[in-house]
């Protein structure tokens, strides 16, 4: 049971929960800022699966998945940097930084009167 | 690589991703040239990839291995990322570029501003570089960053705007992407750690239907059918495509989407058909089945102009996901997914641009008060009647012979599928023949009021290319109905397909 | 031949198309530009017709092929059946572009009319042309996009609802012919038309399945060939102008549906299989009942143009009955009174069109008097009138002899009674207003006309006069060789249908 | 032995996810930006005990340093969005003694009153109840599928045989930057395009607002700004160069020397000038369009795209990297500043 | 083995300077006196796992860049502190709200 439990299994299942984890804020908060959180959590989530892989076996760590890994958080630094950007242009528009579920605008134009 | 392959065709795919990224990175330094770089670039590309078709379609039967595959770097496969070139491919690089040239010809006269411009072109560049190097690129993890790159300067286009409907949008368009990108990549991550190799051929050949399959199937297919804005996940669709400016719209609907169905079917074909199985082809069906009947509904309701287009999408991907459990039974007749991309693809952007000229020349694209722009601009208006027949499935046009391949291979598959598949599969023949009933309803409800008596208005003039090319779109979709022979050609030499 | 045969095909065809999507480019006030392409467009395909009839009695070949997809092939091909359908609609074209020019004199928006109107005569002509039954159903919808905008031209809307309707119908009858083309294509493969039917070889256990896809084909093609209970969209129609009624709804579209079933049973199926799927008794008894029905309606219709496009209903299905009878004969009677009726019908909507026009004459008590304003229009109201009903030298009556001797030949008398009833009901309909209009005092005092040369303008009046003139021809003239007579016992002889034991396959060929 | 490790394992993952949890399900934002922070920091001890340290230094710099940074900027931007004119006047706050007349001088007494009530931006409803539990059922079954599925695979040594192999000739001695910049320079190059779109996608939203870091008060932050600069600027500079042959390389580099920029920023903002705007586009491009150019020589000589030839890897590399860690540091601080200078839309 | 054992012990005596300084964390009543256990305390315990990890170093390189990690982090810790104390003077005790 022991030697089952090394890196190579035991960070996965470690990815796994902080994947499902990171969902389930992404679903469940609206506030945009907690849902970018979550975003990175669910990244880490797989980083974690990632570099969990990588140490899989008494050879030394796999560099390709490592750099997979690196590669993969330079991008999620970017998605994030943008996404708060953006959080905040709409934070200017709109007045708060809550994605709604509210009815789509889109059938907002319905009366003569609606811009 | 086997020695049969021209070294022309190997230069000409590392060329074609040279120049999809070259272009955009161009673009980004140079911003003030921008719209410059942009239409001479893409006109270049265009002529580039027709004569790598030709090259490709003279070389491709003296080839043992159907796909051009280039590793990057001059390492081969298992360790280099490889560049896949085959049939399909070129296919949805001709149709990237096309509707790329279409909205960068109209996007000169949509985007007047010059501060707007230095911002739009990069960006615009960007999302077609991005779909040019994801339907090229042949490796799990760099189909996750050109996944991000594509949807990332898609979000970034839709926001441009700057209105509130454009930027909650966005907003909810890069959320989404982002859970898509993040679910493709943990299936990548799977098959990693299954295969210890990230090529999508090599995965084919090593793949079975074991859990790792199923599970990297679920999260991978899962991830792009919600970036394709499938059924129950099409909620970013219609605030994102209606609120953004015309040609990203058109681009949107027409080549993003499209590109996520391709990417469905290149992982089916290459990976993860032995995991076809009848409950998948129902699930799949219902959903398409669900898309179709509840995307005309909404269009048939909304109030705007590009929303009914948007919902429109909405529904003829339902089309393409309905393909799939036919593809199950009959897994010869896959080009109708390239098929029903293509024709969707040109239509979609002709009837978006349309909408877009009128809502620039009316002021707004509020249906109930379009008449009088409908009525004076005869052309925008032929343009959405002829882009409308193509999405109807109507004779001569693609999307006839779209629809005609799908309830061909529908009625095929249904005549020897196992009696309880049958009802299913005569379902999804219904629901295919309904589809088009119910897009002739919503398309006749954007182009009616042209011919109702009334006052004409031509309203604020627009430029040139705002008022031909969605004309030339449309045209495009109507001439792909006398190409369907060379496109079938083309599609024959394409990798996975044995 | 054969290569710059196709050409002539394609000639034919673009003949119309090309300058249609020119004239939808011109500008609203090039009036005298529009009417040139429209007139030259209506010569060169007359010409180019004529050239064809001639290269099909000499028995040269002209074929057109092209691969739309692996098993799906766009085929064009002139033989005797096409040539009858092709050679009537572009004369009646001809005729009724200059009917048209005259009657929408000063009316708003005519470039999209005339465009719209070009693309209508090209898939009509397509139809009459196509080779094979993928070709004929695209062209068949083709027809369906191009009459929608006709008939909403006005704009109305009322003229919207009935688009709309109108819509409805033929976009669920081409799926339904969809539907019904691929069954076959996988069957079958797609095959081109073949006289006697390509389908007689296959086996019999898949006659189940033939008869499912043949009813469908009849229900498809029924609704432009307004077979009842398809048949309510072609009243509504009619609230479209008078040539657009005239020539698609009297010739084009309706003939469309006919030709169709004409093609399916002829050339897909052949009469024997079609008789042993009982094919032929359901629209026997289709017709039957369509052509009473039709009549019936007419009769109680007081609009003129109501009543003429119900009189269309009935007289179409003559047609359908010729082929259900399923004897030479019949076949012979339905074929010759495709013609005919086209002819005779033509006539009667352009007078109903020129009353409308010159005097706002709609309804049928209105035309009390008529004569004496109209004498001539009057004329050929009543030449096309007495050969609807069939009196002996005019056309009406050479089809309903025919189909009658096909009754008795099919061995089913009860269709005489049917005929007999029809044409007495056609009477019904036909003979008080051409009483009225001569005979009877005209009740309202009408403002004296201003004074022109003729009692109407005279692009109405000349192209009134010729078509009833050539609704005299077929019946007095139908011994000749090149009558439509002469020329449809040449396709029956041709073998399409060679029952055992007929008189006709000794060809002895039953004189008028 | 490995039972102490496996213990660390435990205790490490559990840490990881009770962080991870607290963040998410906290209604207050600064709190939820912190936590985030001290899960980047867990993070990189994670990937320091599964042997992948350069994978941990980027972590600690980019995942928690850079990212921290930007979140934390953003609550501060929200807060402004939220509520700018606040509160009444009240006893204003001993003078302070460096203060410069920067704009935001009355600003900052404006808020001094009510301390609490710029928090109100900063926190977030409660979740709903009502969709609470189909919620945990979803994402508690994806887990225990993808750890089941998990479960079944074996443990192959993946792609480091491979990688083994040809180390010799990809011209550096470290397998990471070996992958990074020869075996799949591809995936790179793309991903500094990635960087660049996040930034070009940031300036198209807009032009960037006064900077609402106020300089905080006294010679403390100066001075120390004056310090670390330079170290950080050596420390960027070693990191780039040590990637040929130890944990390091330009990522990590890049995020150094960007986090210099974010403090140079921070520190005196208002004297620092927009820089030109053609030049800020081309720096922020140069990475990207230098691994291009320096690519193209393989498409036309070599076999392929990317290919560097055996003798010049090491140097081709090196260019490469200075070129990426230069644009990549430039985007950092252009992500931290916001928008676009005012001076571009001239 | 002298040198692992001088480490052990270093480091031992660095963590309990560690636990003294999250314990002032957990334990002071407000942010000023916070502040002072947790740059003191760590600050020192950094010192002392500094010094044990010394003898590990292999070589005067390792060792100079331990010693260049424990400036920086005193320099950083010392601004850190500084900045926060200074908000809060300026601007009050920042309010908890659970």
């Amino acid at each position: 049971m022991i030697e089952s439990l090394d890196p190579g299994t035991l960070y996965p299942f470690g990815g796994a929960a902080l994947f499902a984890l990171g969902l389930h804020g992404l679903i469940r908060r609206r506030h945009l800022i907690l849902r970018i959180l979550a975003v990175n959590i669910m990244g880490s989530g797989v980083f974690m699966v990632f570099l969990g892989i990588a140490a899989r076996g008494d050879a030394p760590p796999d560099p390709v998945a490592q750099a997979l890994t690196l590669t993969g958080i330079v991008v999620a630094v970017s998605a994030t940097a943008f996404a708060l950007a953006l959080t905040v242009h709409l934070a200017r528009l709109t007045g708060h930084a809550v994605l709604l579920p509210g009815p789509l605008r889109t059938h907002r134009g319905n009366r003569p009167e609606d811009p | 690589m086997s020695a049969t392959i021209p070294e022309s065709l190997v230069f000409a795919t590392g060329a074609l991703a040279a120049v999809s990224l070259g272009l955009p990175l161009l673009a980004s330094a140079w911003p003030w040239q921008a719209r410059r770089i942009g239409l001479l670039g893409l006109s270049l590309s265009i002529l580039g990839l027709l004569a790598t078709i030709g090259l490709f379609l003279d070389a491709a039967p003296g080839m043992d291995a159907p796909a051009v595959r280039v590793g990057l770097g001059g390492w081969e496969a298992p360790l280099g990322v490889t560049l896949h070139l085959d049939g399909l491919t070129l296919a949805m690089l001709l149709l990237n570029a096309l509707v790329a040239l279409a909205g960068s010809l109209y996007a000169r006269g949509y985007i007047r501003g010059s501060a707007e411009q230095r911002q739009f072109w990069p960006l615009w560049l960007w999302l077609w570089g991005g779909l040019n190097l994801l339907v090229l690129s042949g490796d799990a993890f760099n189909l996750y960053i050109t996944l991000e790159i594509a949807s990332l300067s898609a979000v970034a286009l839709v926001a441009l705007t700057g209105d509130t409907d454009a930027v909650t949008g966005a907003m909810r368009y890069l959320l989404i992407n982002l859970l898509g990108s993040l679910s493709f990549l943990l299936g990548a991550a799977l098959l990693y750690g299954e295969f210890g190799v990230l090529d999508l051929t090599l995965l084919g050949e090593l793949a079975g239907d074991g859990p790792t399959e199923r599970m990297a199937a679920a999260l991978m297919l899962g991830g792009l059918l919600m970036k394709a804005a499938v059924f129950p996940l099409h909620v970013w669709l219609a605030t994102a495509h209606a609120s953004a400016p015309a040609p990203v719209s058109g681009m949107l609907s027409g080549m993003v989407v499209a590109a996520m169905f391709y990417l469905i079917l290149r992982l089916w074909l290459l990976i993860f058909a032995p995991l076809g199985t009848p409950a998948l082809a129902v699930l799949l069906g219902l959903l398409g089945s669900a898309a179709l009947v509840w995307g005309s509904l909404q269009a048939l309701r909304a109030p705007r102009l590009k929303i009914v287009a948007a919902y429109s999408t909405v529904a003829q991907m339902g089309y393409i996901a309905l393909a799939f459990p036919i593809l199950i039974l009959q897994p010869a007749a896959w080009p109708v997914v390239v098929f029903f991309a293509f024709a969707h693809g040109l239509a979609k952007a002709a009837v978006l641009m349309g909408a877009g000229t009128l809502q620039k020349a009316a002021g707004h694209d509020r249906m109930n008060a379009l008449g009088p722009v409908l009525r004076a601009r005869g052309r925008t208006v032929f343009a959405l009647g002829l882009g409308g027949i193509s999405l109807m499935g109507l004779p001569l046009t693609g999307g006839f012979l779209a629809k005609y391949l799908l309830l061909e291979a529908g009625m095929h598959g249904a005549a020897d599928a196992p009696p309880v598949m049958q009802a299913w599969t005569w379902l999804w023949v219904v629901m295919v023949a309904l589809g088009s009933l119910l897009a002739t309803a919503y398309i006749l409800r954007m182009v009616a009021p042209a011919f109702a008596r009334g006052e004409r208005d031509p309203g604020v003039p627009v430029s040139a290319g705002m008022e031909w090319m969605p004309l030339a779109l449309a045209a495009g979709a109507a001439a792909m109905g006398l190409a369907g022979a060379p496109l079938m050609h083309l599609l024959e030499h394409t990798a996975g397909v044995s | 031949m054969n290569a710059d045969g196709g050409l002539l095909l394609l000639a034919i065809l673009a003949s119309s198309l090309v300058p249609g999507l020119l004239i939808f480019f011109l500008p609203e006030e090039r009036h005298g530009l529009r009417t040139l392409l429209n007139l030259s467009a209506a010569g060169i395909k007359l010409v180019l017709v004529g050239v064809l009839l001639l290269g099909v009695q000499r028995g040269e070949t002209f074929e057109f092929g092209l691969t739309l997809l692996p098993g799906v092939d766009f085929v064009l091909a002139a033989d005797a059946l096409s040539l009858l359908f092709a050679t009537l609609s572009s004369i009646l074209w001809f005729v009724t572009t200059l009917y048209a020019i005259g009657y929408l004199e000063g009316s708003p928006r005519r470039s999209r009319f005339f465009g719209f109107f070009s693309l209508c005569v090209s898939a009509t002509v397509g139809i009459a042309l196509s080779g094979n039954l993928i070709t004929f159903v695209i062209f068949y919808e083709i027809l369906t996009l191009a009459t929608w905008p006709l008939v909403v031209h006005r704009g109305t809307p009322e003229a919207l609802r009935a688009g709309r309707l109108y819509l409805a119908y033929t976009i669920t009858s081409g799926l339904v012919l969809l539907v019904a083309v691929i069954a076959l294509n996988l069957l079958a493969g797609s095959q081109p038309f073949e006289s006697g039917g390509y389908l007689r070889h296959l086996s019999p256990d898949t006659h189940g399945l033939l008869q499912v896809i043949g009813l469908a084909l009849i229900a498809g093609f029924a609704v432009k060939a307004a077979l009842i209970p398809l048949h309510s969209w072609l009243p509504r129609a009619m609230v479209a102008p008078a040539p657009v009624s005239a020539l698609l709804h009297a010739v084009a579209v309706v003939k469309a549906g006919a030709f169709g079933l004409v093609r399916t049973f002829n050339d897909v199926f052949g009469l024997e299989l079609a008789a042993t799927l009982h094919l032929t008794d359901v629209l026997l008894v289709l017709a039957a009942l369509t052509i009473l029905y039709g009549s019936i309606q007419a009769l109680r219709a007081h609009d003129i143009k109501q009543r003429l496009a119900f009189s269309t209903v009935s007289q179409v299905s003559y047609i359908a009955l010729g082929l259900a009878l399923a004897g030479p004969l019949g076949v012979v009677g339905g074929l010759v009174h495709l013609v005919h009726q086209g002819l005779t019908k033509i006539t009667l909507f352009f007078c109903a069109g020129n009353f409308a026009e010159t005097l706002g004459i709609h309804e049928i008590r209105e035309m009390r008097g008529v004569g004496r304003r109209m004498p001539l229009t009057m004329a050929a109201f009543t030449v096309g009138g007495l050969g609807m009903i069939g009196l002996p030298p005019l056309a009406g009556f050479i089809s309903k002899w025919y189909l009658g001797l096909g009754a008795l030949e099919g061995d089913a008398v009860w269709i005489l009674g049917v005929l007999a009833l029809s044409s007495l009901l056609n009477a019904a309909y036909f003979l008080p207003p051409i009483i009225a209009g001569w005979m009877a005092e005209p009740e309202v005092t009408r403002p004296p006309a201003h004074k022109t040369r003729f009692e109407s303008h005279w692009m109405l009046l000349f192209p009134t006069l010729f078509v009833a003139v050539l609704a005299l021809l077929p019946g007095l003239l139908a011994g000749l060789e090149l009558s439509p007579l002469g020329w449809v016992e040449r396709i029956v002889e041709r073998g399409y249908v060679l029952v055992p034991g007929s008189d006709m396959e000794n060809g002895t060929g039953v004189a008028p | 032995m490995n039972a102490a490790l496996l213990a660390f394992d435990v205790v490490l993952l559990a840490g990881l996810l009770g962080v991870a949890w607290r963040c998410l399900a906290s209604t207050d934002l600064f709190r939820a930006v912190v936590l985030f922070i001290t899960f980047g920091l867990l993070l990189a001890i994670a990937w320091v005990r599964l042997e992948a340290p350069d994978i941990a230094l980027a972590e600690a710099a980019i995942g928690a340093g850079i990212t921290g940074a930007l979140l934390l900027v953003t609550l501060e931007r929200l807060k402004h969005i939220m509520n700018p004119h606040r509160g009444d006047a009240g006893p204003s706050p001993p003078p302070d003694p460096v203060a410069s007349d920067t704009g935001n001088a009355d600003a900052e007494a404006r808020d001094a009153r009510d301390p609490g009530a710029g928090n109100v931006a900063l926190s977030c409803a409660p979740t709903p109840a009502r969709g609470r539990w189909s919620a945990v059922a979803v994402s508690g079954g994806l887990a225990l599928l993808l750890m089941a599925t998990l479960a079944t695979q074996d443990h192959g040594p993946g792609l480091q045989p491979a990688v083994a192999a040809h180390m010799d000739v990809s011209g550096v001695d470290h397998g990471i930057t070996a992958v990074l910049l020869n075996f799949r320079a591809w995936d790179t190059l793309l991903e500094l395009a990635m960087v660049l779109l996040a930034g070009l996608g940031a300036w198209s939203l807009g032009r960037h607002d006064a900077l609402p870091a106020r300089p905080a008060p006294g010679p403390v932050l100066p001075g120390a700004v004056r310090l670390l600069l330079p170290v950080a600027i050596v420390t960027g500079v070693y990191l780039l160069w040590a990637g040929s042959h130890a944990p390091g390389g330009a990522f990590q580099a890049g995020a150094v020397l960007g986090a210099a920029g974010i403090l140079m920023s921070l520190a005196r903002p208002h004297s620092l000038p927009d820089p030109d705007p053609r030049l800020l586009r081309i720096g922020v491009t140069a990475g990207a369009l230098l691994f291009l150019a320096l690519g193209l020589w393989g498409l036309f000589a070599g076999p392929a795209l990317l290919t560097w030839p055996r003798n010049l890897a090491y140097p081709l590399i090196l260019i490469i990297e200075t070129g990426a860690t230069l644009s990549i540091a430039l985007t950092l601080v252009a992500l931290f500043v916001g928008g676009r200078s005012p001076r571009e839309d001239a | 083995m002298i040198a692992d054992l001088l480490t052990a012990v270093l480091v031992l005596a660095g963590l309990v300077f560690f636990a003294a300084g999250t314990l002032g964390l957990l334990r002071f009543p407000d942010v000023y006196t916070r502040l002072h256990a947790l740059t003191k305390a760590d600050n020192l315990g950094l010192g002392l796992v500094v010094l044990g990890l010394m003898p590990q170093a292999d070589g005067p390189a390792m060792i100079l860049k331990l010693v260049l990690i424990w400036v920086l982090v005193l320099a950083a810790g010392a601004t850190a502190a500084h900045m926060v104390a200074q908000r809060t003077w300026t601007h009050g005790e920042f309010e908890r709200r659970e």
